[in-house]
């Protein structure tokens, strides 16, 4: 069976509000209007005005209003219509809901989900196409999931509203008029993921591409490229970018000793960085060629269809810095 | 045309809060009537243009259209000069082409050109003509508010005697962040118009759903605040000069303008969920901001039928030429991708997607 | 001492803004009357004594001490109940207090020891005691409003039938959050009461300078609002009864408490560069909301002065002997440097400044 | 002659403010009260209230002011109180400010600095110890800087106010009140130091130690101790995070082979994995032994003492790495 990242969504969402009247959502338009891209169609009638609530576009204040009813126990899942609008509410979700628990010696557990989609999408210029991945990450406190597929998208949205801590879920506008394939376990409602793990999309064998929401399509697509080239690449779908899968990523590199990471958002201090370091930190005997990083460009994001197509990661990009990195067998001949 | 003086009263009252309303009549003249007309008709059928643009894909992302509230950017300009400022949000195009911008900059930004005000970099939400006092184009909801009373700021730090306007939506009128630079512009006394455009509608949420309290012009608090017909160009005119008076001798004022936009908010949006169709055709048949001022026209018998319709027919044609023009328009540079990162660059290098591939040296 | 009634006027009017202020007449009795005292006394010494840890070097970052302030604390607890939510800044220590904590835990708290109320790893400003409903200590200013309206939020919506305040200063109440937190409140009438702790200064900022409008009850605009005589415990208690009520059937209200804090900001601050000393010891002789209640107990005959002077001989014994106990409390143990990052730790490694070092898994 | 960090940045500020009338200073506290930790001490008096503004706790709405002027030409100094409230305005820095030279192509310049402490200070807990270097350096269009030394603060500073982009100035409570010494050209009023470059503050050929701000201090300390067993540390001040030096610390990398990056906030997504990251991209072939990277505690700031000692590099922390940096002289064994 197949079923669209949108469907996936919002099914769990409805299985999960259906599950615990703990859970309520609240975001703009999330009610009447179904949801700016309609993740939330159906619920309202569904559940209610009490269970799904239009908000004012207030992200600061209908952020702290979330994190404190998360405080008193429920569990509210608040959507940002993109993820751009949360640095009005970035406060909130860092020392308001990140911080509580710790601040509190364990007295105030937030379970929250703050979700919408995140990074670019098509040809809405600079400030509606960031990607948060790396700063929210950064955070201690907070647990942050990017889905790829409608498995990743069902199965992480119900253990991210499951959970009892503040958690950043990082949807992607342009996969979720996307189609996957889905079993029936996918489509259990008790289905679930765990939070921490990276998934194995595609075995290989001699270079690991690490990705995350719709550069995992991209690599795969990449993958099957280099395949005629006779070069197996592994693929990592990250799923979780806090906890990062570090043992996955490093076992993949170990055996594969190549190392392509690929991101959507700007590089420095991008997930790709962290990889690096925790490859040198714990497997740097492993590499044979320097790790390659593929990510967004290091500029604001266009508008001129062009100019964006050259601001984000394309698969020859990944194509390219794979075959880099299988190229070359051993370290660069340094001064040594 | 003449540049006799002409007097119209407004077809509605202003409301006013904590402060003594303007007149309702009006001081105009032919000319400036006849060129309101232009003016609206240009920017209607641009808008028009823009939305079959769209929908062939030459337009890609987001595209708000301003058609139904032309009234509140040529009143504005009638009220104000090219001094002072205007900030607006990404329902940009028009008040953009109020500031002087062209039809062809204007297509061949949303198509993503070079010739674009914005070089095709900036994009629909991204207009800027700041040679005429024209300071954006911002994607972020409500935060066009605080840098404007920022650019009236630096006008009273600078000693310039002009003014700013800061437009922004009904739905914008709730955020914080117009509280917060509200009391600081009132504490600073700023010469500061905040012009709330309530085109009832903030996407899909009608202004009460949104609001506990929709009388935006009232929403200062200790702030003045006039409510104006925001469909009568006249009117707009009245109220922004006013206001422009005020604000240079006491601090801010909120200008509420009753608007409306006949499109949906965007072109994801039909426009049609969350209101009625008889709202929208009862709006554009009693309160059409262009059709009102054909009436003044005609009424006072300063052109004819035919004339305006001539004119309309020029305009038309007008928009055709600047969009073909614009077709023609090359899209910007691959290396326009590194430039304007910064104005200073300092020789550092700045990488592509692929940094193995791309990178550039920063100017 | 009994618990019958006993009815004391208010010693100012109640000022209203949109709603009808309650009665004067506070209904009272002995009993309550000496716990006033009393629990405003140790708030009184504790906060002496913690100046005094602080410039001994066993309290260390911030420390925002609320002398003077004891009476929001006391009055608002008389007129709620433990089921009612409470939010508040960084001035926490009393508000802690009244909500039932204890000293020990206050000062074992301040000194960064297992014994804390967050096991030393809050400190000053991060106080909680969920299981009496007080939800924080918050050190982000304004940001305790939002996440008050969202504790309201959620007794509304498990139809608990309770209320949540939340404590602000006013610094804080010209945080545009505050206005976004209130209109959505308003709009969905949650049962939230902003209490707007008006000590007349934001740090070293005169409210006047602060704010266009310092009238704090009124800066809701569309929301009810009182100003209340925040040095008279029993008009606080007055206040926060009528607030409780107003608010279940009608959604948010403002209280301004008009304060004042003797101490300056926080330690760093001597509190006497932005303010006279005049203007302090004129607070202390006339207004002293612990001088108030003694004046009443004694005015009638419920204690004489001698037992009153015994009760704040006793409340420095318990402070001392809290503060030795504090002491003898341990520093947390360093493996409690990874406990609660999360609920659930998921298994996960945590790393310290050196990785290759320390490292712990998530519980 | 000794000068204390409060000092030369007062004096930067003094002189820029004098330089150029365009320049004005904003914030909560920077007036009557002098500011809350004294850097604007006298200016008040010196500029007027027209130059020197008090502001309201209001950092959404002062910061868009502050943009919104430098949009009109003139040159904003907006203090953080500390750079933890940035985030409530951190969406004007972002999107407002170092996005509109490019969305504009060029038309709007946004000549403002923004500056005040920045990371952990002393026993003030989770919500006002953060450190957001690696948050606005991943950034396009922010230059952001971070002084270690008086030289630094001055030199630093007066170039951060003459430069025509936004530039985050992260500077350091606790370094306020210590003492470096000063040349007669730094106290010079012409004094400005490059935007972009980092300093070498100790040659070495043993291994090389990046670290900003406060770091700089351990990692000198470090050095010395290092020193002491033979083995010589090169220190290098990074100064600029954005942009990153990255020719100098490859360049100093490759002369020593081996790296440690400390920095105090948190590891994940931090300026230790972008240094890693880019020296395995420039100069993988030179490392004798895995980059080992010094950051703050993946935790939540405790209060404690002792825990907050733990949750902070410490001088200790730092020569124990350089140590197994050293005596590790080739690439680990690997299953090769
Ligand atoms: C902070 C923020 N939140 C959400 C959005 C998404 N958004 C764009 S426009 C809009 C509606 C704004 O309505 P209004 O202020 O009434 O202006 P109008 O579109 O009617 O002109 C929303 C929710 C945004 N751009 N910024
Ligand atoms: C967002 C934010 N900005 C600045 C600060 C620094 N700060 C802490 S308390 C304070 C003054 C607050 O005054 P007020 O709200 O009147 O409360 P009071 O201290 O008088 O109780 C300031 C500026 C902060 N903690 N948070
Ligand atoms: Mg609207
Ligand atoms: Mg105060």
């Amino acid at each position: 069976k197949q079923m669209m990242v949108r469907e996936a969504l919002n099914s769990a969402l409805d299985e999960e509000m259906s599950a615990d009247p703990k859970v309520f959502l609240m975001g703009e338009e999330v009610g009447e209007y179904q949801g700016a891209y309609k993740i939330s169609k159906g619920l309202l009638e569904k559940y209610g005005p009490e269970r799904v609530l239009d908000t004012p576009i207030t992200e600061a204040g209908f952020t702290g209003i979330g994190v404190g009813a998360a405080y008193y126990g429920l569990k509210p899942v608040v959507e940002f219509m993109t993820f751009n609008f949360s640095m009005q509410a970035i406060d909130h979700i860092i020392n308001s809901a990140a911080k509580s628990c710790y601040m509190s010696a364990g007295q105030i557990s937030v379970p929250i989900v703050f979700r919408g989609p995140n990074g670019a999408a098509a040809g809405v210029g600079a400030q509606h196409s960031q990607c948060y991945a790396s700063w929210y990450a950064s955070c201690p406190g907070l647990k942050v999931l990017a889905p790829y597929s409608s498995e990743d998208a069902r199965g992480l949205l119900k253990a991210a509203i499951r959970d009892p801590d503040p958690v950043v879920f990082l949807e992607n506008e342009l996969l979720y008029g996307e189609s996957f394939p889905v079993s029936a376990e996918v489509l259990d409602s008790s289905f679930c993921l765990p939070i921490g793990k990276a998934k194995i999309e595609r075995e290989g064998k001699d270079v690991t591409i690490t990705a995350f929401s719709k550069m995992v399509g991209y690599a795969l697509k990449a993958a099957e490229i280099l395949a005629k080239d006779g070069i197996s690449a592994e693929i990592i779908n990250l799923r979780s970018i806090r906890p990062l899968d570090r043992p996955a990523i490093n076992a993949s590199v170990r055996k594969t000793s190549r190392l392509v990471t690929v991101e959507e958002g700007f590089p420095q201090h991008g997930v790709g960085a962290e990889i690096c370091a925790s490859i040198i930190e714990e497997s740097f005997g492993y590499l044979d060629a320097p790790v390659e990083r593929i990510a967004g460009a290091d500029v604001p994001m266009p508008y001129a269809a062009n100019l964006e197509r050259m601001a984000v990661p394309q698969v020859e990009d990944i194509v390219r810095a794979a075959k880099r990195a299988c190229y070359r067998s051993k370290p660069m001949a340094a001064a040594q | 045309t003449s540049t006799d003086p002409l007097t119209i009263e407004t077809s509605l009252p202003f409301t006013s809060h904590n402060c003594e309303p303007p007149s309702r009549s009006v001081e105009t003249n032919p000319q400036e009537l006849i060129s309101f007309f232009r003016d609206m008709a240009t920017m209607r059928r641009m808008e028009i243009a823009a939305d079959s643009l769209y929908k062939a894909k030459l337009i890609r992302g987001f595209c708000h259209l301003y058609d139904g509230q032309e009234a509140v950017a040529v009143g504005m300009e009638a009220g104000i000069t090219k001094k002072d400022c205007i900030i607006t949000s990404y329902r940009d195009h028009c008040t953009f082409v109020g500031r002087g911008g062209t039809l062809l900059e204007v297509f061949s930004e949303l198509m993503g050109r070079q010739g674009g005000c914005s070089k095709g970099k900036g994009g629909s939400m991204h207009f800027y003509k700041k040679d005429a006092g024209f300071y954006g184009g911002h994607g972020i909801v409500g935060a066009q508010v605080p840098l404007g009373c920022g650019l009236a700021f630096a006008q009273k730090y600078s000693k310039d005697e002009t003014v700013t306007f800061a437009l922004y939506g009904d739905g914008a009128a709730n955020q914080g962040q117009l509280f917060e630079a509200l009391n600081i512009s009132a504490l600073w006394d700023l010469p500061v118009i905040l012009v709330c455009e309530n085109n009832h509608y903030g996407m899909g949420t009608a202004e009460w759903r949104a609001a506990k309290s929709p009388a935006y012009y009232k929403r200062g608090d200790y702030v003045p605040g006039l409510k104006v017909d925001g469909m009568d160009a006249l009117a707009v005119k009245q109220a922004c000069k006013f206001a422009k008076e005020h604000v240079l001798r006491k601090g801010p004022i909120i200008l509420e303008m009753d608007t409306y936009r006949y499109h949906g908010h965007s072109m994801s949006d039909p426009g049609s969920t969350y209101r009625t169709r008889d709202e929208i055709s009862g709006v554009r048949q009693e309160r059409d901001p262009i059709e009102r001022i054909r009436k003044v026209i005609l009424a006072h018998d300063l052109a004819t039928e035919r004339e305006l319709k001539d004119f309309e027919k020029e305009i038309r044609k007008e928009v055709d030429q600047a969009i073909a023009q614009a077709k023609e328009s090359p899209m910007p540079e691959p290396s326009e991708l590194f430039t304007n990162v910064y104005v200073k660059g300092l020789g550092t290098e700045a990488f592509g997607a692929d940094r193995k591939e791309v990178r550039a040296v920063l100017p």
